[in-house]
């Protein structure tokens, strides 16, 4: 019996099928009470799969689970929750139309409710005081949750999921979307957790961060358990062989440590203002990559917005062309000038995800492939997808799929190769490898290499310090708003010299 | 067990795809199996009626409202009592559909078309789809303007028109509330672009200017009774000071008079055209100070005179197709319950009198039989006619007020 | 991140916003009654302008928590004329209770069986309203020929069971209804429910809300509404005709035009509460219009469309996001 | 090899419901429906639904909806009997086309940059517009010249239709505009992201309905004889049952296809026309009609769905593998 009780959850050989495609098979895990589990693998090795079953969002095909000793069947995610299991999940955001107390009780509402009606001052204190609790900046529970930002909604989801006093805390890739202030933030609630006795069950693609935080970790690949270890005995390294199951080289970034690019300046910024930054000067030049990096709130992602023409300078001008003397105010004359653009949000910002690969890639190359009268010819179309799916080795069936049914790393490479043609000179890549696994991350380096050889600027907008200082010609830091540093390639570049500026 | 049951689902469904088709069909078309192989219709063929039954289209505009249902009730009794068989269509409220119903009818092969048109542009262009068919039509209780009628008279096909003026269902009345001592009006009426209640709207304003009153506001565009209430009630407060309110329709005249009740200040008259049971029943109270209507039976003479036509009888007036019309009656509190009787829930015209105006019927009929039978509809005629056939006693009709 | 005192502040703002929205509002009706010579803003012209204001405002409440869940039902015209002649029929017989039971249940049953229809066939709700709308209005007009053939009318309440409709009750049932829908669409797990279904369906089923069970439930309420709607109505008219033709869809354009316009108040009123000052500005509007002798059917619905159309530029002056 | 079989079925399966409700009212109508004159009155419903569709399925593939497009087309004819009346039959459909362009210009430019949702801005059209046309009227019937009434004959109406049909086709199948409608539908962030305009192509969706909507209001005075204020009215609902019935999904995106309209459109013609000559009673034929909407339109979701599901399921196989 006490070897039971130890663990504070198990499952045993638990089968998930979607279709022909086993997404798990015999999946057994066993989490100690007290235990931070990480749980690692490839895009589509059905983490996620085995993550949604424990939190009672799907049910599985067969095999057990128990918890606290006791045999555990959630049919939805309120009995998880019941049972004081709590959830962030990987895609899931929040509703929008609700204001934040409500989106941390919603579908658990009962326990505020008096005859029949829900008391909402009661619901928001016990909000707010679970912000407290937790030590994150307060964020009042009547506006609406659709007005938060990106960062601001994942803690409001974890705050959501901490409100079930966890007894086991999952967190499916929380860590990607958290600045590096709320991460520490993070890091210290799972201590916390920890040392109250309750186990938390963590997924995130950056292995250092893996093993700095987890005691032990589970590897999956292809819908099936590999190994369960104590992360002392796992290096980044044996992490990547085991995931992918074969062996990586040590390092998929550049290898050279030294800027390289030519001297002629293809975009320059004047003086760029707009809501979200002050006053931005830089140039880019052919070839080079430039790296951003700042907190959640420093206007990184913003610039690059503006950049592309989505969003409006308030003053300022972008220059571009060979002689710096074309202004980018909108997204057509961006275009025109050979700027493609890969968002941020890939499946809210960039892909039609119901739509087809073909569709998805051609949708930037519309002026290149329309004929007379505009006429987009099918066969042009065709050529083209095919040649992208060809070039950035997309795993798919045909140009015909569905972009939904495919992978995360290959719906990247998808926003990715869409932009990648003859007439693009200057990339501009928000978050490029944003939940997206150890194969396509290297996939995508490389493909960021080749471009630069082939004479394409980039900047690259990133929270990864580490791809940044692998990556880029030069770094800029950005801080509330404004440019405070610039860095150039060079090998003693550290992530803390960076994060000493950036906070 | 879910996907069973949306197969269940779907299988039931295309079941009744075909059972509802089949089925909603199955009963007319064992009816025009007994109509025979259908011939072209052609106007110069004398059918007698005795091997061959009647096929007659009619387009009721919009199915659910009470006058137009009634003309359908009217058109309906008439076809039966002249042994034809009815093709009834809903235009919807349509013009496109009143076109479109024209071409199903033609398709359907009908012999004779009793057709009703909203608007005056629809019968050029019914008039040319009947010529093309060779198919005979009459039209009834819109007179088309003259100029329309000009160009339908060109038509060999087209039988004549059995209608009322609504000018003179308007100006009959707006003069009676004048001679009341009323001089201030305001009305309810339809849509501006509904000629029934447009020209209804005219004859009354007219014919009270004339005589000394003055039209202070006209409540357009009203489509139910409720949008007559508020109407009427917003009318009310605008012009508190009204002493006179004609609606020119039965819905409309229920609207106003409960709009009126809830302004206890206002000291105003009712009048209103259209005698449905509603407008019976304020008028039984002395709510209604007077009302007129009874026209509906056109629908019924002009079935009789296209079934003529289709007999091989082309009445002419002179040469030119007639245009019947058909009085518009005012109806004394008195006779109102007698009214309800024969008129709502009978037919006004038996069906032995209906058949007396059709050749196969009746050897002498003629234009004539029609002009005198129109000119003596009255309430009271109608009623001592239905003394004789034994429907009414002398006590009852001396009561309402109608000497023997 | 934004700090509590920026929130606060943006929360102040809200309630200036309210306020000063009413301010504007009330600066209109003085004007409009400057000009209509103090004919408009008397006491029994705006116990009228409430008076028409009911029927709409019960309309768009059952809107709020039908059409909040995504689900764009059109045969609710029809259903309205359907439970205003059921309860008609049952108020000679049973008086109020007739009426209201009458109205009410008419209008649950036929909602709830297009919900299910809908959730069951998973046919998009615009097309199955417009054919569920046609079957509902071809039973309304057997029901017609029928009472045509016996010599009659459509029932009509004449004298029985008419208070409801009219002034003081259908206002004190207005107020009642503004209590009891602010308080389901905002302080219930249901209204929480439907709100999260309209805003995010997978997020909201993700979180633990039973959707399939919400929609129906929401119809349910709605429905209840409706079938209130639709017993004041009869109550206040009299009498419903039925129509064919798709012409019930026409019934509900300017219950239509309130919710929408109520949705695009949203951001300065809660929901329910903005559908109440969306049907009196739109009844006013008529009112005062037809005070200043603007004719009906063509002025002042290009008001209306013009009203609506300006609203809405004004609601979403500041939106950013993606609008359908 | 499975595959094949159910791709063919992909392409008959639309055609389900149309085939049943075909051959139902075939035997129904003791082959009346056939009939060269019958063929003919369905294609005259046909046409201003497809002319009608074809424009309004740019908006609906935005996800958007045009609520105004009946409103638009009883107000396009009446200025263009009324411009007519003066310049000549020569400025007639051009006036209606043009009508029609600004008030798809209007809407467009309100629904992109005032961000008001496209039902309440149509709405709104629907409403004012409607009250515009009775108050030009004025309760009046407007004739037109005898040109206009030829509009109807079949011999300039087939070929006008055939030719607009065309290049809406093409627009929408071929061109960027077709495109990038279908990629607003599918996801508008995305499309704003990718660098299209999406303000300017709403404008130009709605713009297209407007012409659309003008040119089947010209179309329609030719066909009722005159300028009648109630002209197509409800034309807009009739258009999108057409639309929906046909498969075109209500949010729009790459499902809509303008084939599917064809279907849409000729499904709904065949079965009004054939109920009617049917001799089916007048009450009862909505009923019918209602039920037998619904009953398609599911069947071919079903049928749909299904299908779907099996490609679904193949494809993640593929993945897996």
């Amino acid at each position: 019996m006490n070897e039971v009780k130890d663990y504070i959850f198990t499952c045993d050989k638990m089968n998930k099928s979607f279709g022909s495609t086993h997404a798990n098979n015999n999946i057994s895990i066993s989490i100690k009470e007290g235990e931070v589990r990480g749980l690692i693998g490839e895009n589509g090795s059905g983490k996620s799969t085995l993550i949604s079953m424990i939190a009672g969002m799907q049910s599985s095909d067969s095999g057990s689970m128990s918890l606290n000793g006791e045999p555990y069947q959630p049919h939805n995610s309120q009995e998880a929750n019941q049972k004081h299991i709590g959830t962030v999940v990987q895609e899931l955001g929040l509703v929008d139309g609700l204001p934040v107390g409500a989106n941390i009780f919603l579908g658990r509402m009962n326990q505020f409710t008096k005859n029949g009606i829900v008391d909402l001052s009661s619901l928001n204190q016990e909000g707010s005081k679970l912000f407290d609790q937790w030590g994150f900046q307060p964020i009042s529970m009547n506006i609406l949750a659709g007005t938060l930002s990106v960062e601001q909604k994942k803690i409001v989801e974890l705050i959501r999921a901490l409100s079930v006093t966890p007894n086991l805390l999952i967190l499916d890739e929380i860590t990607a979307a958290l600045s590096l202030n709320n991460r520490k933030r993070l890091y210290s609630i799972i201590e916390k957790l920890k040392g109250a006795g309750n186990s938390i069950l963590i997924v995130t693609h950056d292995l250092e961060e893996m093993l700095s935080i987890a005691d032990s970790v589970t590897i999956m690949r292809d819908g099936t358990l590999v190994t369960t270890k104590p992360s002392s005995e796992l290096t980044v390294d044996s992490l990547k062989q085991l995931m992918v199951g074969r062996e990586i080289n040590g390092s998929y970034y550049r290898a050279d440590q030294k800027e390289s690019y030519k001297d002629r300046v293809v975009l320059r910024g004047e003086h760029l203002s707009a809501e979200r930054f002050n006053d931005i000067s830089f140039q880019l030049h052919e070839g080079e990559i430039l790296g951003f990096c700042g907190l959640s709130d420093a206007g990184i992602h913003e610039l690059g917005e503006a950049l592309f023409g989505i969003r409006k300078l308030t003053s300022g001008q972008i220059q571009v062309g060979d002689s710096l003397n074309t202004v980018v105010n909108s997204t057509k004359s961006a275009i025109k000038n050979g700027i493609g653009y890969v968002p941020k949000d890939r499946d809210k910002q960039a892909l039609m995800v119901d739509d087809s690969i073909e569709n998805n890639i051609c949708l930037p190359s519309t002026n290149e492939i329309q004929g007379t009268l505009g006429m987009i010819l099918p066969r042009r179309r065709k050529e083209i997808s095919e040649k992208a799916i060809k070039n950035f080795d997309i795993k798919t069936q045909g140009r015909n799929q569905i972009v939904r049914s495919l992978s995360g790393g290959n719906r990247q490479k998808v926003n990715l190769a869409r932009w990648v043609k003859d007439k693009t000179k200057i990339l501009i890549l928000d978050c490029p490898t944003r939940g997206v696994d150890v194969g396509v991350k290297s996939y995508i380096y490389n493909a960021m290499n080749q471009a630069k050889s082939d004479g394409i600027s980039m900047i690259v907008i990133s929270d990864e310090l580490p791809e940044l200082i692998g990556m880029c010609d030069t770094i800029l830091v950005m801080k509330n708003k404004k440019l405070v540093l610039s860095k150039k390639r060079s090998e003693g570049l550290t992530e803390e010299s960076l994060i000493e500026v950036m906070l | 067990m879910k996907k069973n049951n949306r197969k269940l689902c779907a299988i039931l469904i295309s079941a009744l795809t075909i059972v509802s088709t089949i089925t909603g069909c199955a009963s007319s078309t064992k009816q025009a199996s007994s109509t025979g192989t259908a011939s072209d219709a052609s106007a110069t063929s004398k059918v007698s009626a005795s091997n061959k039954k009647l096929k007659l289209g009619f387009n009721n505009f919009l199915k659910g409202n009470y006058s137009l249902d009634i003309l359908e009730k009217n058109f309906r009794s008439a076809a039966s009592a002249l042994n034809c068989d009815a093709m009834v269509t809903n235009d919807q409220g349509k013009v496109e559909t009143t076109v479109q119903d024209v071409d199903s009818m033609i398709s359907a092969k009908v012999d004779g078309i009793v057709f009703f048109g909203i608007s005056d542009t629809l019968f050029p262009i019914v008039s040319r789809k009947c010529e093309a068919a060779k198919i005979p039509f009459v039209c009834y209780d819109h007179i088309p303007s003259d100029k329309t009628l000009e160009v339908l008279r060109k038509n060999p096909y087209f039988a004549g028109v059995v209608g009322e003026h609504d000018y003179d269902a308007g100006f009959p009345i707006g003069k009676y509330a004048a001679e009341q001592g009323t001089k201030k009006a305001i009305l309810i009426t339809g849509k501006n672009t509904d000629t029934t209640h447009s020209s209804r709207e005219k004859g009354f304003t007219d014919a009270f200017t004339k005589n000394g009153g003055k039209v202070l506001d006209v409540g357009w565009g009203c489509n139910t009774l409720s949008d007559a209430l508020s109407k009427t009630d917003n009318l009310l407060t605008a012009h508190p000071d009204v002493d006179c309110i004609y609606a020119t329709g039965g819905d409309f005249g229920s609207g106003a008079l409960q709009a009126l009740a809830k302004h206890p200040s206002v000291k105003a008259k009712m009048f209103v055209t259209d005698l449905d049971p509603d407008i019976l029943i304020g008028l039984s109270k002395h709510i209604i100070s007077a009302a007129n209507g009874a026209h509906w039976v056109n629908a019924s003479f002009a079935t009789a005179l296209l079934v003529n036509r289709l007999v091989g009888n082309n009445l002419r007036d002179g040469n030119a197709a007639p245009t019947l019309t058909v009085p518009v009656l005012t109806l004394p509190n008195s006779q109102e319950s007698l009214y309800d009787k024969f008129w709502l829930h009978n037919d006004p015209f038996s069906a032995k009198e209906i058949q007396q105006l059709v050749k196969t019927y009746n050897s002498g009929a003629s234009l004539k039989t029609f002009r005198d039978t129109l000119r003596g509809y009255s309430i009271e005629s109608r009623l001592k006619e239905k003394e004789k056939e034994g429907l009414v006693t002398k006590d009852e009709l001396t009561k309402a007020g109608i000497k023997g | 991140m934004k700090s509590v005192a920026e929130q606060h502040q943006k929360m102040q703002k809200g309630t200036k916003s309210k306020i000063l929205t009413l301010v504007l509002i009330l600066i209109a009706f003085l004007i409009c009654n400057l000009f209509a010579h103090g004919r408009f803003l008397t006491g029994n012209n705006l116990l009228s302008i409430l008076t028409h204001a009911v029927v709409p405002s019960f309309i768009a409440w059952g809107f709020c928590f039908i059409y909040t869940t995504g689900i764009m039902d059109l045969s609710v015209g029809a259903i309205v004329i359907l439970a205003s002649i059921v309860g008609g029929i049952l108020a000679f017989p049973l008086g109020y209770f007739g009426l209201i039971i009458g109205a009410v249940i008419t209008a649950v049953v036929l909602e709830l069986v297009n919900l299910s229809l809908i959730i069951k066939l998973k046919v998009p709700s615009w097309v199955f309203g417009l054919g569920a709308a046609m079957v509902y209005e071809a039973i309304g007009t057997y029901y017609e020929t029928f009472e045509i053939d016996q010599g009659k009318q459509v029932v009509s309440l004449g004298n029985t069971a008419r208070k409801l409709g009219s002034a003081p009750w259908n206002i004190i049932v207005l107020c009642i209804g503004i209590v009891i829908s602010y308080i389901i669409f905002n302080r219930t797990t249901i209204g929480f429910d439907i709100r999260a279904i309209g805003s995010n369906h997978s997020v909201a089923s993700m979180m633990g809300v039973k959707s399939k069970k919400a929609i129906l439930f929401g119809g349910f309420i709605g429905s209840c509404f409706i079938g209130v709607a639709s017993a004041i109505n009869e109550s206040y008219a009299g009498r419903v005709m039925p129509v064919t033709g798709l012409n019930s869809v026409a019934l509900v354009f300017i219950p239509l035009a309130v919710y929408l316009l109520a949705q695009a108040f949203e951001r300065i009123f809660n929901l329910t509460i903005s559908v109440v000052i969306s049907a009196i500005i739109i009844e006013s509007l008529f009112n005062i219009l037809t005070i200043f002798g603007v004719p009906s059917g063509t002025w002042q619905d290009v008001a209306l469309g013009t009203v609506i159309i300006v609203c809405g530029i004004l609601a979403q002056k500041n939106e950013k996001g993606i609008v359908k | 090899m499975k595959k094949n079989v159910f791709q063919r079925a992909e392409y008959i399966l639309p055609f389900a419901g149309l085939l049943v409700i075909v051959i139902a009212f075939s035997i129904t109508t003791r082959g009346t429906l056939w009939t060269s004159d019958n063929l003919l009155a369905i294609l005259s419903t046909i046409i201003p639904l497809i002319l009608g569709g074809c424009g309004m399925i740019f908006v609906v593939a935005q996800g958007g909806c045009d609520l105004s497009v009946g409103s638009a087309s009883a107000i396009a004819g009446t200025l263009a009997a009324i411009v007519c009346q003066n310049l000549g039959f020569a400025a007639y459909i051009p006036t209606a086309i043009l009508i029609g362009a600004l008030i798809g210009l209007f809407n467009g430019v309100i629904v992109s940059h005032f961000k008001v949702q496209s039902i309440m801005v149509t709405l709104a059209m629907l409403i004012a517009l409607r009250a515009l046309v009775v108050y030009i009227t004025n309760g009046s019937v407007i004739y037109v010249p005898e040109q206009v009434l030829d509009l109807n004959n079949y011999s300039i109406k087939i070929p006008v239709f055939l030719v607009a049909v065309l290049i809406m086709y093409f627009l929408f199948e071929y061109t960027k505009v077709g495109y990038f409608s279908k990629s607003i539908g599918e996801n508008e962030m995305a499309a704003k992201y990718t660098g299209i305009p999406v303000n300017k192509y709403k404008i130009i969706a709605f713009i297209l309905s407007g012409i659309m909507a003008g040119l089947v209001g010209s179309l329609n005075v030719g066909r009722i004889g005159g300028v009648d204020p109630t002209m197509g009215n409800f034309f807009e609902l009739e258009v999108m049952i057409a639309l929906f019935v046909g498969g075109v999904p209500v949010t729009g995106g790459s499902g809509s296809k303008i084939y599917r309209l064809f279907i849409g459109a000729i499904t709904v013609s065949v079965l009004e026309n054939g109920l009617t000559l049917s001799k089916v009673d007048a009450g009862s034929a909505e009923l019918i009609e209602g039920i037998i909407l619904i009953a398609v339109i599911s069947l071919t979701l079903f049928i749909r769905d299904k299908l779907i599901q099996k490609q679904e399921i193949m494809k993640t196989e593929h993945n897996a593998n």
